[in-house]
């Protein structure tokens, strides 16, 4: 141990503010892109696996019919 | 029957995440008109863009005169000639210099030939006129001059009728007929119902591609 | 490669050599830049501007802009340069004279050094023209302004070679210009410092040549890679639109 | 060679192997990061010169080592994505690139306050923290590309361009940075050119590059299985996976 007591390794012999502030934001920027990125790995899982289940539940449908363009004019009242 | 001059095998192109065509093969031989036909967005012109070498993003093979083309790139872009939805025209250059440039990296042009092709277009006295001053369709013919004094045997042209009035598309009609029985080879895409004796087609969009 | 496809096809060598295919692209872009004076002054304009905000407002004190006179004008001239490549592609592309340039028979990489020495040609050399009249009214002495001269003369087309990849890079894109800025100023520090720093030694006495010399060397790396990488990412934004 | 190659690029067997080693990789880099900066915090001695405030090395150091060396990584990621258009490739540096952006801002932020007790001052125009902020918006403009292009394969391969370019670069900014900072203020404390470290200093630190190190591999793994899943999310076997709870 470098220091003598608990409160000298706060204090530092003054520096303790700088060396402590730069552990602190390390650690919570390195946490929370650990923390962020595990979030969203999570997130598009389940994102898959809802329209996964989804999917299932719809097989056999085809879900891309096609509408054909007709042009036809939608009725809109022209006063 | 002679050997292609392109071979597309199991072409497959996906863009925006969609699928627009997979598993389409065709050959384009000398000699032939061949036109891509098919609904709005089912991927006409990126067909045309993937086989003049500026999209990049399919899979499959392609072969020119047998060969990947990518190992016969110089040759293959010698030998083809592709006219795009933009036409390729600066609007502050006349026609005259504007078909110049055109013509000035693929082979040397006099330019008594050029105004015999712009002469050609109907465009007979607009030399000299800056292209902005030119309308839609009139521009289009500029590049379109290029195709009659183009010696490549490929044509790729997408949509080459848009804004030509009905005789000028019934002489472009005649100049694809002719091109091909001089042993050309003309792919075109467009909404214009064209119908040539011979003709093959691709037709894309319908769940399956033809072969032709 | 089969005997009846060869008898359709043009063999490669009937086509235009590399060095005519460059100069047609040079000469019409040049032709191009005069029908539209204006865009040929912008650049210019611009520079002149903001070599002025610096005397008002910082200091009009000669001592001042006798010290920054030659950062102030080639940050300046880096600016006007940056402001310029948005249209080095973007009407090309436009009009579709882009597509075209892509597929022509010819390296591409040369094509794009061609473009690239017009634009050099057209906005990079004005600068440096009308460097000695700004130079005087910051100040600068006679010796300075010769050698902040010949280095923004050697620094202009790295800029302008840079840039073009960059240009290149963000052809067709939203907010096309301010991505360019973000990608390529921080690959313009180097020329800057050099550029600045000659200047800097020209004018305590020192010898410049080693100086020159290394600007010299940053100029023909440029010139030797810089087009290679344009041209790919051009083949990229074309394969994207 | 060439089926390893192919075996290497291809996203659903990184998949399986990244799951298999991501635990690993985790505990090994939490320990040794924890073991690092404990002893560098508490144990190593004072420095004589800059006191107590050295310490911060053991952060400052591996964060600016981890960012230059993920922009190395980034470029010859992007050869592979130029050359040989490898899928996991792409998804390595689309993954990579905000980690290195926010390793470049960790360092460049404890050297900042680092300076104020060495040289008094919050911020110094000093070489290495230049060139740092250079490579801050190196990566800068490294994301806002990727963000900027719709397509995936075009992004993927503009930004190797870009990278590429970036790369040839960095040894000529930092030569040329340093050499202007030798213009400007000759001579004056470095932060981290200690002549020679005293191995209790030395440990500490090559702990902590270590630890970070492998955390890093932790992060882009989890990050570029996340990548993998959004592009690969129409393909049979990410349904299978996931339908057999996979993750």
């Amino acid at each position: 141990m470098a220091f003598d007591s608990f409160s000298a390794f706060l204090a530092m012999e003054g520096h303790g503010p700088y060396v402590w502030t730069c552990y602190a934001v390390f650690v919570v920027f390195v946490a929370g892109m650990m923390f962020w990125s595990a979030r969203r790995n999570r997130a598009v899982i389940e994102g898959c696996k809802r329209r996964f289940e989804q999917q299932q539940g719809t097989s056999g449908q085809d879900v891309r019919q096609k509408a054909s363009a007709t042009f036809t004019r939608v009725e809109v009242s022209q006063d | 029957m002679s050997e292609p001059l392109l071979q597309a095998i199991n072409l497959e192109c996906e863009r925006d995440e969609r699928l627009l065509f997979q598993n389409l093969s065709f050959s384009i031989l000398p000699g032939t008109v061949t036109r891509v036909e098919g609904p709005n967005g089912t991927g006409k012109t990126t067909l045309l863009r993937i086989l003049a070498g500026l999209n990049d993003a399919w899979s499959g093979d392609l072969l020119w005169c047998g060969e990947p083309r990518s190992r016969q790139r110089e040759s293959f872009l010698r030998n083809t000639l592709y006219l795009g939805h933009r036409p390729g025209i600066k609007p502050l250059l006349t026609p005259m210099e504007n078909l110049r440039a055109l013509m000035a990296g693929r082979r040397p042009v006099s330019d008594k030939l050029l105004s015999q092709a712009l002469a050609g277009t109907g465009l007979a006295g607009f030399e000299r006129v800056p292209c902005r001053n030119l309308s839609a369709g009139q521009q289009r013919r500029v590049a379109l001059a290029r195709l009659l004094i183009a010696d490549e045997p490929l044509w790729l042209l997408d949509e080459v009728f848009t804004a030509i009035d009905a005789s000028g598309v019934q002489a472009i009609e005649a100049l694809l007929q002719q091109r091909a029985a001089e042993g050309g080879a003309v792919l075109v895409t467009t909404h214009h119902d064209l119908q040539l004796p011979g003709m093959n087609r691709i037709t894309l969009g319908q769940g399956q591609n033809h072969e032709c | 490669m089969n005997a009846k496809v060869d008898a359709v096809l043009k063999p490669v060598e009937t086509g235009v050599g590399p060095v005519q295919a460059m100069i047609a692209v040079f000469s019409r872009d040049v032709r191009v830049a005069f029908r539209q004076r204006q865009d040929l002054l912008n650049p210019l304009l611009f520079f002149v501007m903001v070599v002025t905000l610096f005397p008002l407002g910082v200091s009009p004190e000669v001592e001042f802009l006798r010290q920054s006179g030659a950062g102030i004008l080639w940050v300046a001239a880096l600016l006007s340069v940056l402001l310029s490549l948005d249209h080095l592609f973007r009407h090309d592309f436009d009009d579709g004279t882009l597509e075209q340039l892509v597929l022509q028979p010819q390296p591409l990489f040369l094509l794009v050094l061609a473009k690239t020495l017009a634009h050099w040609m057209l906005t990079g050399l004005p600068l440096v023209l009308l460097t000695p009249i700004l130079g005087i009214m910051v100040h600068l002495e006679g010796n300075s302004i010769a050698i902040l001269c010949l280095t923004l003369l050697i620094g202009t087309p790295v800029l302008s070679l840079i840039g073009a990849i960059g240009a290149a890079l963000t052809l067709g894109l939203r907010s096309a210009g301010v991505l360019l800025s973000l990608l390529i100023i921080p690959l313009y520090i180097p020329v800057l410092i050099f550029g600045t720093g000659t200047v800097a030694a020209a004018s305590e006495g020192a010898p410049v040549a080693g100086y020159l010399a290394l600007m010299g060397a940053f100029l023909v790396l440029a010139l030797t890679l810089a087009p290679f990488a344009s041209a790919a990412a051009l083949r990229i934004s074309m394969s994207n639109s | 060679m060439w089926q390893f190659f192919h075996k290497l690029g291809s996203p659903k067997w990184f998949y399986g192997i990244a799951t298999r080693f991501m635990p690993w990789l985790l505990v090994a880099g939490l320990m040794l990061l924890l073991a690092g900066l404990v002893w560098g915090l508490a144990f190593a001695p004072k420095d004589y010169l800059q006191g107590n405030s050295y310490r911060i090395i053991f952060i400052h150091v591996p964060t600016a080592f981890l960012a230059q060396s993920m922009y190395i990584m980034m470029a010859a990621a992007g050869v592979v994505t130029l050359v040989w258009r490898m899928k996991l490739a792409d998804v390595f540096v689309k993954a990579v690139a905000p980690v290195g952006l926010v390793f470049t801002f960790l360092s460049l932020f404890t050297g900042a306050v680092w300076g104020k007790p060495t040289w008094g001052t919050w911020w110094i125009w000093d070489a290495r923290l230049t060139s740092m902020l250079i490579l801050l918006f190196l990566y800068g403009g490294v994301i806002a590309l990727d963000r900027a292009i719709n397509d995936e394969k075009s992004a993927a391969r503009a930004v190797a361009v870009l990278v590429l370019v970036g790369v040839v670069n960095i040894p000529i900014i930092k030569y040329s940075v340093e050499w202007w900072n030798t213009l400007h203020q000759p001579a004056t404390l470095k932060l981290t050119e200690e002549p020679s470290m005293p191995t209790e200093m030395l440990v500490p630190l090559l702990l902590s590059i270590a630890g970070l190190y492998l955390l890093f591999g932790w992060l882009a793994c989890l990050r570029m299985k996340t990548e993998i899943l959004v592009r690969e999310q129409r393909t049979r076997w990410v349904k299978d996976m996931i339908m057999a709870g996979g993750r």
